[in-house]
């Protein structure tokens, strides 16, 4: 899950880390009254990256600009509800500081670079020695003369070298304490005193530790859609899409298939939902967030062991009756009890069929509005 | 020959008393596989389908001599579970958990390096050598899935590998090993640490790996096959090529970041050290006919 | 430094361990008035083993004991200041628990028992095979699966199993984050529902870690003497006995050494004083703790590197001058800087010797009144 | 030959630029050891007694080929000094920080096993070949104390080991090679596990060994003699015979707990196993006359 920069930065802040002052604003008001002196940085919390090209991050110079462009910012098309109002902060340097884990060894790994607001990933592949990596083990933890390495492998000396390698150490709190599978400082500002300041804050805190960060429940902002939030709620995996071919299959693996083969064939997805491993029994309502999308047809394949063929299909033919769906619904139901699933399915009014490709094609064809 | 077990590998299962426990250690010796032993704290002395239960994977390694571990506890306790089985000398394990944090899921994973484990899973539906054995809950009874043969098997995913494996058989062959790796991002181990025994393993003639977008498992086994330490012909499936970037496709696992780790990329990485590549899974029966000459 | 058991249990309960209901008496009224049923438990807060034979915890039945017993401890020779009055509660069994620091493999070791009240290292002698052991390595902490092997391997079952394993897991937490030396439940009384309940409680923090427990600062009663307390408070390393001859050396070893030949020649130490590392320059204070005592001699010891004898000797000659004692000294000065050392002592009037076995001879006939 | 260190030993000194770096680096020097860096964060490009300072061990090992490392850091860095010096690659540590937390010295004992690397220390004054180098602070220049000679020494005390040693050399020999292993309770490395190394030293004709009251130290010396491991003659000195139960003597680890640890049980094990054992230090240059012969 992903959060929010004001999060994150409250987040550094209660680690001890130096961030800018500032106000969330939810009103263009809030935006100009704040006491955080001129110029200001007006900065849209959206969750996608790129926010500086694509203008929703601006500095104002005043309170005319300040009220227009956090005017703007609230009205435009990315849906922002809240504006971080921080004070501009006078830097020497940016650098960049981050800390993810390292699936082929099992450790942490700190990544580093003197030059911020890069584009890491960019830069992993044009120009991977201006990369300092340090692994850390998560048991051990960040020892500080691993911090201190981090540090001088940037070239920084004196005040900044201690400011940073101390910034780390937080970051590396932060990390942990949060079961972040990423947290980032991008840029992480140098002042003229060599302290450092937190210019920008990104956490993603691991779905699967959630549970122990109760604090910090994603709200309706965290998901693209409302039904992508009250999926969510449900515990079934579901991304959002705009096509009119509603997936409801079990399996992540599966289910990714099928969107591949839908686009294959020139369909265009609704949803993506996965209603396997434990919410197998939830079918009436995996496919009552699936008609909320008023797609032209639902595409149901499952090839499931414990997710069992037979119950699914009892779920499907209850969510048929109960639901009563105007569209089009393709079956493709098998594994463990498929011969009772058929069976349920057809007593259903549903047409069952066994090969997942043949099933796509159909649905494609059924949201051109062919015939079977 | 087989990968990982066969029947002589002695398997304890810790969370033997649960629902899925107990109905997968029944097929487990169905099947064949020797289950020796189970593990459940305060139930010691008691049985399951025959099979003594004891209070810690230790007490059912003095008594029964386990070697290796098939785990089925709730995620939050899995790395626990993987610890007991690691300090009791176990080096083979099998966790299905769905779920396990992140942190827990690496500490598992570089405490399995140091110790030179392997943890099969999470989230996986384990090992099965189809007709002899199995470490997991795979539906071998599905026979137009789980046929024996000659080709191993390799995947992150659960329900995509029956759609597969169920095409490797409609092309008219059989698995001989199928080893899970698992969706989560960080895995017990990896595919390309299974090539060198498939390498070696004389019943297996061909490699169908299943992979998906995120993470490097695919660009590490296209690595292997450049660096000629797996010479057997390979055929790989990736899902999610026309996957969005950035956005996670239900595996923990399935996410491409920042341009790398996309599905495209890992098919053209493998196709360009001399795998195949079936775009769909229907195609895989025909790259297998093809690579093998038969 | 060893904690009372009240200080002990104070850190059980924050842990979420269960401790008896208690008052903590400083007066006898106290001890009779407190909330806690009858009978009740009186437990004199000193530090020493084998309080219960030496008759410093006993039970009340009823107010004219509580009183009578509580009076009778706080008039002891033992210098009872507080009393911890208790609960008694109902067990149906004890067992002994105690984690520790193994110096062979550099981890936590646990102890246990399945028989409570022991006499752990007693037991080590006679029984060691009653004694369950787990290392812990200190880095990963103690795992569950550990906690559990243990209440196991003790023969527990059914809900005991489950609440010594938590007791466990609480203990490992106190120990770790008190940088204990050892912490140890002796008996953890186990009650007729399973729950078990910290009977007596067991805590001592290395000294070198102290910094990092400001809250738990020892007070006067956790030393033998006013003198001891205030050398503590020094950072000088003392030991209070009731001899004539006051010890004044450097280095640990050699003042042990010192201490041994004194005891050989028949000789009484009053005070074991260090003033040695980083001492050294503290020879004013150290004498004037050793005149404390009143002694009939000061003996003087030292071969030092870092600790140079030429500043010691320095210190000393303005401590003579200063304290002006009364009782003879003899000094042994060796090391860096000794010819200087020699000479600043002459000048002081003290006849310098070179062999420590030759100065312990002389202290040892100068308290007995004897001639140089 | 030589145990530990020798001439050719190339030594980085962590904490160089501190008042006590700068005056045992010279020392360290004078006598003969190779100093061929120094570490102090923050002080790379400054030099100390013509010795190049680097920000990180690591610096300074890429630099100048170290490969043990002298550590002047106060105690409460000693931990992240030691474990800096492991991961550049180090496996010849002394510390002689004076006031370790307990656990941070355990946890740079387990991480030494762990690494196979040796720590001495800490609370100690160091390692020194009387004539040829050392790590550590020794008056080497006390001539009635640090001679030259074929007698080793290893020890848990410093100004009792100028009054041993003396002793040594007051009865016609020198010391070959003296290991202070400290007076903590958690050293980083232990007595018996020098026995094999001054076993093997041509130029080490018997060990004197000079304990204390508190731990396993000198009971594990005995056991290496009883197992025939160590057969050189050895001489010991094992102060606190007379000290009271359970009262810390001065060093953190000189402590008696319940009836074990005491300073005569040690030299009863000691002297059953073989040693000669001296009461007094006056005793230990006859002893080793009687052990050597001559």
């Amino acid at each position: 899950m992903k959060f929010h920069e004001w999060q994150a930065k409250e987040a550094f802040a209660a680690a001890g880390m130096a961030v800018p002052r500032s106000v969330l604003a939810e009103h263009p008001d809030a935006a100009v009254a704040a006491d955080l002196g001129w110029p200001r940085v007006l900065k849209s919390q959206v969750l996608r990256g790129g926010r500086g090209k694509a203008g929703l991050v601006v500095m104002a110079r005043d309170q005319a600009a300040a009220r227009s462009e956090a005017t703007r910012l609230f009205a435009s098309e990315h849906g922002v509800k809240r504006i971080l109002v921080e004070e501009a902060v006078r830097f020497e340097r940016e650098l960049y500081l981050a800390i993810t884990v390292d699936p082929v060894s099992g450790g942490g790994l700190v990544l580093a670079c003197a030059e911020g607001g890069v584009e890491i990933e960019e830069l992993a592949k044009t120009a991977p020695e201006k990369i300092v990596r340090a692994p850390v083990d998560l048991r051990d933890g960040l020892q500080p003369f691993q911090a201190r390495a981090v540090a001088y492998g940037l070239g920084l000396g004196g005040e900044a070298a201690k400011s940073v390698a101390r910034t780390l150490e937080r970051l590396w709190k932060v990390f942990r304490s949060h079961d972040a599978e990423l947290a980032e400082i991008n840029p992480l500002f140098i002042l003229a005193d060599g302290s450092a300041v937190a210019g920008d804050g990104k956490l993603s805190i691991d779905d699967n530790a959630m549970f122990r960060h109760e604090a910090l429940e994603p709200g309706r902002e965290h998901y693209d859609s409302e039904i992508a939030f009250q999926a969510a709620r449900e515990g079934i995996p579901y991304l959002q899409f705009d096509g009119d071919i509603s997936l409801m299959c079990a399996g992540a693996g599966l289910t990714t298939a099928v969107y591949d083969l839908v686009n294959y064939e020139g369909g265009a997805v609704a949803n993506y939902l996965e209603f396997g491993g434990p919410n197998y029994r939830k079918a009436v309502r995996a496919m009552e967030l699936c008609l909320g999308n008023d797609p032209k047809v639902v595409l149901i394949v499952t090839f499931g062991t414990i997710a069992r063929a037979d119950v699914m299909a009892t779920g499907i033919a209850e969510a048929i009756e109960k639901l009563k769906p105007r569209c089009p619904i393709v079956a493709c139901i098998r594994g463990t009890g498929e011969e009772e699933a058929q069976a349920t399915l057809r007593a259903a009014g549903l047409e069952p069929l066994s090969d997942t490709e043949e099933a796509v094609r159909m649905a494609v064809r059924l949201s051109r509005g062919g015939a079977r | 020959m087989s990968i990982f077990i066969d029947r002589s590998t002695r398997v304890v299962v810790q969370g033997i008393t649960g629902s899925e426990g107990v109905f997968w250690t029944r097929h487990m010796i169905d099947l064949g596989s020797s289950v020796v032993s189970g593990v459940t704290p305060g139930k010691e002395g008691q049985s399951v389908e025959g099979v003594p239960v004891f209070h810690t994977v230790r007490n059912a390694v003095a008594a029964t001599g386990a070697d290796a571990a098939m785990i089925f506890v709730p995620p939050r306790m899995a790395m626990d579970a993987v610890m007991e089985a690691m300090d009791a000398g176990i080096r083979k394990i099998v966790t299905v958990a769905d779920g396990i944090p992140l942190h827990e899921a690496a500490i598992i994973r570089a405490r399995a390096l140091e110790l030179g484990a392997r943890v099969v899973g999470g989230n996986t539906s384990g090992v099965i050598n189809p007709g002899f054995a199995m470490m997991g809950m795979f539906p071998y009874w599905i026979e137009r899935v789980y046929k024996p043969g000659r080709i191993g098997v390799m995947t992150r995913s659960g329900s995509l590998t029956n759609e597969v494996t169920a095409m490797v058989v409609r092309g008219g062959y059989g698995v001989s090993s199928l080893i899970g790796v698992g969706g989560d991002p960080v895995p017990g181990s990896r595919f390309a640490e299974y090539l060198p025994d498939f390498q070696a393993d004389p019943d297996t003639d061909a490699v169908v790996v299943i992979g998906e977008l995120g993470g490097t498992m695919e660009e590490e086994v296209a690595a292997a096959l450049r660096a000629g330490t797996f010479r057997k012909p390979l055929v790989a499936f990736i899902g999610g090529r026309t996957a969005p970037e950035g956005r996670r496709m239900g595996h923990a696992g399935a996410i491409t970041s920042g341009g790398s780790g996309s599905a495209l990329d890992k098919a053209r990485a493998l196709e360009s050290a001399g795998a195949l590549v079936a775009d769909r899974p229907s195609a895989v029966g025909e790259l297998l006919r093809k690579a093998l000459g038969r």
